[in-house]
């Protein structure tokens, strides 16, 4: 049975049917028992798992840190940060331990944890709290880095994260939350580490996940109206370990590419991305790449954030630039 | 020495005006009726502020605004501890002890409107902005309190924080430091009973938030936090000790009457009866009484005071929103680095020609 | 109530072998002469293998290598008191509790050599590896304790750390998440008197470390930590407690007789009076002493344990070298991912590659 | 009168220089004070500024947090963090805070303060001892990055960051403390932001930066003896903001280039440093930008930290590799 849902209803559906399959789910983070979290994302999980469903103290890296601990004694601790910016209070804990205690220890003792959190802007919000940090996050060898972008992706590669045996900074677009609706398959599963070629075009590459996904295809659209090109749209979905193959595959063919995140521009993903076209595609590139991103700066407080954040315009001018150039 | 004692704490708890109206003559603070009645002002004057937020954020003028209401007393007792030189440093929900220190009205209205602009420090406020991460900012009172004394300078600094953040590291951190370092910092934790929808049992397995101090060696103690004048007679000689170097923590046992914010709704965590129990419990109310039973105050200084505090919020939402009308976007890139970098001029160019289009 | 007392807290200490010898008939714990010669055992491992270690550090034949000289009583008499299946949690400086529970002498050597083959954990083992970052594991013994609890089984955690992570947030972290999920864990802190070079009273004002147990609600305790029976008894209630949901803060009063690390010197920060002074209050001599005294450990036993002790860590010396000599650099890979994602497998082509040239 | 110093004296003595020409500096960190820190940095510097010079807990997130308010009451925090993988602890302090500071308050607060710390790899040091994160550090806006490589660069960067009115990360790379002795003009002041062109060439241009650059121009003297091309090698020392100029003029001049670093390849510096060409000197590059880089696993234990580590052949390699494509 399919159901039609949003993105936090597919968290949350998703988060109840892993509950009930595996006994080893264990479900925790601030505010996520009674309250059902502070945007409804687990509700209704604590009085149907009581058990394995915690309400946690407001103190980030001991829910990252206690996760080593119990996935240790076997159990998969899923565990919520209430906004990304406050994974940073826990960021040595995820990277000191959580992403290597494989390596670490030759595999003898691992971490299948799942790390979830809303990211990213366009919900006015409180300072710190519309951050996007998925570059820094890839550059910790040992973690996996997903990005959903709309419902049915969620539920999908939030199972696999789940039951993923290494450990998943899994960040879902807070803008994208109760904004669209989707079918969502029941027991959905999409496997981590590969793209999806959200449409085929023939004269460029643009690449975007999150929420920026909405305004890319958006984007695209109406490029493709004005000027009758055609254009491939990729979705990493999952931002490390990149599926470098469906970039380059879709590069060589198209010969020109633009990259759109949210996420200051210096030491973005974007960065990675054409430094792997540049190795894997050169003689294929036609134009620059283009980096349609945040700009350098701290994102601002609200009265400016629609400044700060890439928009349809300033995709569909990155992507011109790219046709024309 | 088989099994000796080694250490040994104890953790007071201090109210002076009682909820019955009953007073400690010796612990009252000596106040006179004017500074009582500007007291009492600056706490009708956030009171009037929050609801009036919460309203103008109903109707979308503002975003997300954390409101005080029924902390009043925690925060106006304390802030009004401080000398001209002192410093605040805030969390998020410091709107009553800001305006007691000269932020404006004008200020939090603006900060609420998302404008950088509120959260300016003119040059002579020795205050920090309005911090969002839970329990982060203790350590900067801890380095305002450590600094000034390095320095050789007597001014001590106040931080808030709430009863969730005493369970951040950093919180633990501070008052740690600020026993090693001797630092001139006084720590006020308003216990308000939660942290969004967590309750202090799900927070902590501690009987007290004042022993929390234990941990660190340095002074811990409780006062009532709807109890203005234990606040303030507390706070006080958790001032002189800082001047001294020797740091307190304060548990301020209060209610937060009204939403965590405007984005949460408590009615999903919390009963109605607990709510009316502490409305009964107001910190307002219980100091008004007082003023009146002291004949301090009257219902023409009353209702004065209120037209006064209604006339400069009114004004405030004015200047507010003109300001908010001549924001320039591109702000946005100014305040990044003292001189901006060639790479950050690139983008705020590409800003400008984008705006142009 | 103007001001009344809300908590009072204290900190006992436990000592059952005193330094001249006297025992605590009432506190010495019911263990058998092989036992205690166990234990003792242990304590001359440990002690050796830190001295081998250090001077094939010194021969360039190990990496850095941090000795716990000095602190085996603290170390072996709480290993001792776990069962079977409860758990480890140790830092960097747990040579003798990590010999306890079964981790080989040829283990260590391997992690010293800067092998990761030294970490790996023995399928049965329940433990995890050695952690760097100061302050970082208990929170992990935190999550194990409660993993047991929410599995229904009666394991515990036990954790090791130092005097100067107490300072660390995590830590604090860790004992109030413990207090709040009734964690099934253990958290012995050996004070050995230095982080590094820092003495105590510049890490915190706190006049025990047994008193931070107090910010998170949970029991603490101060126990002799070179008394070896006394850290048994304490850390066996401990336990016990432990599995009934109740954590426990052993401060376990030691001293580190060496030098932080192979890197180190301490003669730069302290006095060599005070390494004599403690020398002479050594945890292996004062158990010794006990022992003899008892009739339990005579001539010809002590020396065939020095025999024994001594050549088992001449093989494991050996088996290190062995394992280091077949060692392969392209295991960098292997153990990243469960499954080796694409541009891993690239990297990893690439580097044969070059090997190969 | 200069000074023949390594680059650890280079830090003492330009600590005390700053110490004694600026009342408001304040040096601070974990066993800095009365042992001279771990490497000897601070050596003496307790006993001639007892008032101005600390020793702390063993707290990083302290160490950063109190470095926030030491600044706002008008002085210079100096810290020490004891190794860079250990500022994670003090992480979101540094991103929350001490980055946005300025731009949180419109400029009415700033955060002067510096961070110093030894990083990287090469000295067979403990786990998690030789790290190298400056892409993530350069991906948080606000914060100004620096690695030195000599001697003398650090003295006159660490001077021009202890006198920035931002706040600076400055990671020191451990392996170059003791091993180079070098001239050290006096009072020696070397501007942020600005890139060094190590030695000129024409036909590729090796970008490399901390201890990575000594191996780069062993490999770059081989590579031009062997083949007879001349490289030009630039040093950015300021990784962010990154003096973007001298690099592209460079890259424009010779079409060919390679970017060495320690840290893992995956978001690390190199695909910023390439975005960057592609975006301004697209039509200039005759091959592939070649990284040599760390590789995406955890820094292992010593034993295997040789095979992780970029050196002289892998460098070599790269550079034969653009030369000939
Ligand atoms: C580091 C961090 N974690 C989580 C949050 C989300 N959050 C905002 S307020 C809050 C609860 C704070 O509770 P308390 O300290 O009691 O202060 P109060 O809100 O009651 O004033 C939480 C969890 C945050 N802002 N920062
Ligand atoms: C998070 C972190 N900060 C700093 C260090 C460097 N360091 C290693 S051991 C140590 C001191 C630890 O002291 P203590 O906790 O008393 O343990 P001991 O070394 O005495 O066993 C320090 C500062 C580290 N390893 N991890
Ligand atoms: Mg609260
Ligand atoms: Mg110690």
């Amino acid at each position: 049975m399919t159901e039609r849902l949003r993105v936090v209803e597919a968290v949350r559906e998703t988060l109840r049917e892993e509950l009930a399959a595996d006994d080893s789910v264990v479900v925790y983070g601030e505010d996520i028992g009674r309250a059902g979290g502070v945007f409804r994302a687990t509700e209704g999980l604590l009085e149907a798992y009581p058990d394995r469903v915690f309400d946690a103290p407001v103190a980030e890296a001991g829910i990252v840190g206690v996760g080593v601990g119990l996935a240790a004694t076997g159990l998969r601790p899923v565990a919520e940060i209430q906004f990304q910016s406050f994974l940073y209070q826990g960021f040595h804990q995820l990277v000191q331990h959580v992403a290597r205690m494989r390596s670490r220890t030759r595999g003898t003792v691992t971490c299948p944890m799942t790390i979830r959190m809303p990211y990213g802007g366009g919900i006015h919000a409180l300072e710190l709290h519309s951050e996007s940090f998925e570059a820094g996050f890839a550059h910790v060898p040992g973690l996996t880095v997903v990005i959903p972008a709309s419902p049915a992706e969620t539920a999908g590669l939030l199972r696999s994260a789940i039951r993923s045996p290494d450990p998943v900074v899994f960040m879902e677009p807070t803008r994208l939350y109760r904004s669209v609706r989707e079918e969502v398959p029941d027991e959905h599963e999409i496997p981590l580490g590969e793209a999806r070629v959200v449409d085929t075009g023939e004269d460029a590459t643009v690449i975007a996940w999150g929420s920026m996904l909405r305004e890319t295809l958006d984007a695209v659209d109406s490029v493709e109206n004005e000027t009758g090109a055609s254009i491939e749209v990729i979705d990493p979905r999952t931002i490390s370990p990149l599926d470098t193959e469906t970039i380059i595959e879709s590069v060589q063919k198209t010969g020109r590419c633009v990259v759109v995140h949210e996420a200051p521009k210096t030491s973005g993903m974007a960065g990675e991305i054409i430094a792997r076209l540049n190795e894997e595609a050169f003689f294929y590139l036609e134009a620059p790449v283009e980096r349609v991103t945040g700009y350098d700066v701290p994102v601002p407080l609200f009265a400016r954030e629609d400044a700060f954040l890439p928009d349809r315009t300033r995709i569909e001018a990155g992507i011109e630039r790219v046709l024309e150039s | 020495m088989p099994r000796e004692t080694v250490a040994e704490f104890t953790i007071h708890s201090v109210q002076v005006l009682a909820e019955d109206g009953t007073i400690d003559a010796e612990l009252v603070p000596s106040l006179t009726d004017d500074e009582l009645l500007e007291c009492y002002t600056a706490m009708k004057r956030a009171r009037r502020l929050d609801e009036r937020a919460i309203s103008l954020q109903r109707r979308g003028e503002l975003g997300t605004y954390a409101p005080a209401i029924g902390q009043e007393a925690a925060q106006i007792g304390s802030a009004f501890a401080l000398a001209a030189d002192d410093w605040v440093v805030p969390s998020f929900r410091e709107q009553p002890a800001l305006l007691v220190r000269g932020t404006s009205p004008q200020s939090v209205l603006e900060y609420a409107m998302g404008m950088e602009e509120g959260a300016e420090i003119p040059a002579d406020a020795n205050a920090l902005p309005p911090a969002i991460p839970v329990g982060s900012q203790p350590l900067h009172a801890v380095g305002v309190g450590w600094g000034e004394s390095i320095q050789g300078r007597p001014n001590v600094a106040l931080t808030y924080f709430g009863d969730g953040a005493t369970s951040e590291g950093d919180v633990y951190e501070a008052l740690n430091f600020a026993g090693v370092y001797d630092a001139q910092t006084v720590f006020v934790c308003q216990n308000n009973r939660y942290a969004i929808s967590t309750r202090l049992e799900d927070q902590t397995a501690a009987e007290t938030l004042a022993q929390k101090a234990v941990a660190a060696g340095i002074d811990g103690i409780r006062v009532d936090g709807n109890d203005v004048l234990a606040v303030y007679r507390v706070v006080s000689e958790a001032i002189e000790r800082a001047r001294q170097g020797e740091p307190t923590l304060v548990e301020a046992l209060t209610y937060r009457r009204s939403m965590h914010t405007t984005s949460d709704d408590p009615s999903v965590y919390r009963d109605p009866e607990e709510a009316d129990e502490w409305e009964a419990r107001d910190p307002i109310v219980r100091f008004q009484v007082f003023l009146e039973e002291q004949g301090i105050l009257d219902a023409d200084t009353k209702a004065q005071i209120d037209d006064q505090v209604e006339t400069e919020i009114a004004e405030a939402i004015g200047q507010a929103n003109e300001r908010r009308e001549r924001l320039d976007p591109a702000d946005l890139f100014k305040y990044v680095y003292a001189e901006q970098p060639p790479e950050l001029e690139r983008q705020a160019a590409a800003f400008e020609g984008d705006r142009d289009d």
